[in-house]
């Protein structure tokens, strides 16, 4: 079981109503961590439309959810 | 100094410049994105961009670095704009010097489309129908 | 208002690029000739650029209007100086707007490649060892 | 028989010592004109080297030498 914190950014937030969250979890990778968000929170953004940070740089969907770790699920940017 | 920046305030463009200036650069390219007032047929009356701000300033610095090696530049400069802007103000500022004007036009469009398509900055529209939403491109952005 | 315009004095950009704000204008690129400390591996202390204005002024608006059918912009206007210039000094400058970033880039692009190429404007370089010479490139102009 | 007003920029300037001259000429064409000052002076510049303007625009170098026009050679450019 590990325990991280969750940001949201964009519509991610504005659907969970929350910025950041403290999750415990023991989804054995980033991708199943964000199913099981995903089915919690109602999210429509398809795991394929996003990018995963773990503590402050992009990781893989396939790394494992390190215990303390900062979390981010990346929606499809719009910047310029 | 960092090469990519975020600013909550508008941002100014002459130091930025200033700062690229070289007796062996011969050539200048910038981009500026400018808030417009309308997007996919819809009247905008303004919008707020947001960034995961560690991830945006790491990512930006990345491109910018990248930019250094693929072209033959001298030196090179971005900033985003964070926050709530009106139609017409400057969000993206983006600022090549290069002894060749190849180059400097070549790294200046290669950043800003990286900057567009890889750093975590999103933008928030308000219409002036009242409602408002995320931008979230799929699945490549479009060339805006 | 010429789109294409001589300067004997200091260009003054500010008021150039603001000509060229428009609310549904998203994307300004601009390009800003420099002149160089150096030239074909010589140093170079100064320079004079001389016009056959009558021509020059004909030629540049041409350049201009083509921009206009051939890219997607919504303005654009470019300046060249003549006269003597010290190292560092703004020798040419255009700035195109359009609604996307693609045009502005391609427009601007195209505008100072056709104005070096075309039209009759000539650089007469003072080098360092105190020799000076005009510049006529054979014969497709280089990438300068 | 016509005459005209040669504009000289550039290195033509500095080869023939001045800005511009009147010349008469019965030369048939803009290029045999060119030919004619050319062998005057000693422009180094060969004519497939130059364009040529008549008037305040570009020209032919087929076209005839208008009587009272003004005519320029132009080098190859280098602004920018």
């Amino acid at each position: 079981m590990a325990v991280v914190t969750v940001l949201y950014f964009a519509s991610l937030r504005d659907t969970r109503g929350l910025a950041s969250e403290q999750v415990e979890s023991s989804a054995p990778d980033l991708q199943a961590l964000y199913a099981e968000l995903q089915s919690r929170h109602g999210f429509s953004l398809p795991v394929n439309r996003l990018r995963v940070a773990m503590d402050g740089d992009f990781a893989g969907w396939g790394d494992g959810v390190r215990d303390g770790s900062e979390i981010a699920f990346i929606p499809p940017v719009s910047g310029g | 100094m960092n090469l990519f920046d975020l600013a909550e305030a508008p941002i100014l463009m002459a130091p930025l410049r200033a700062a690229l200036e070289h007796p062996m650069a011969g050539a200048f390219a910038s981009f500026e994105g400018w808030v417009r007032d309308n997007n996919d047929g819809r009247a905008v009356d303004g919008l707020r961009y947001e960034a995961y701000a560690e991830l945006a300033r790491k990512e930006g610095e990345r491109v910018l670095r990248e930019a250094f090696e693929k072209f033959a530049i001298v030196d090179a400069r971005c900033v985003h704009r964070i926050g709530e802007l009106a139609v017409g103000e400057l969000a993206v500022w983006v600022g090549v010097s290069a002894a060749h004007r190849g180059a400097a036009f070549d790294a200046c469009r290669y950043i800003i489309d990286e900057v567009k398509s890889r750093v975590p900055i999103w933008k928030h529209e308000r219409y002036r129908e009242g409602d408002a939403g995320w931008l979230h491109p799929t699945p490549a952005p479009p060339e805006h």
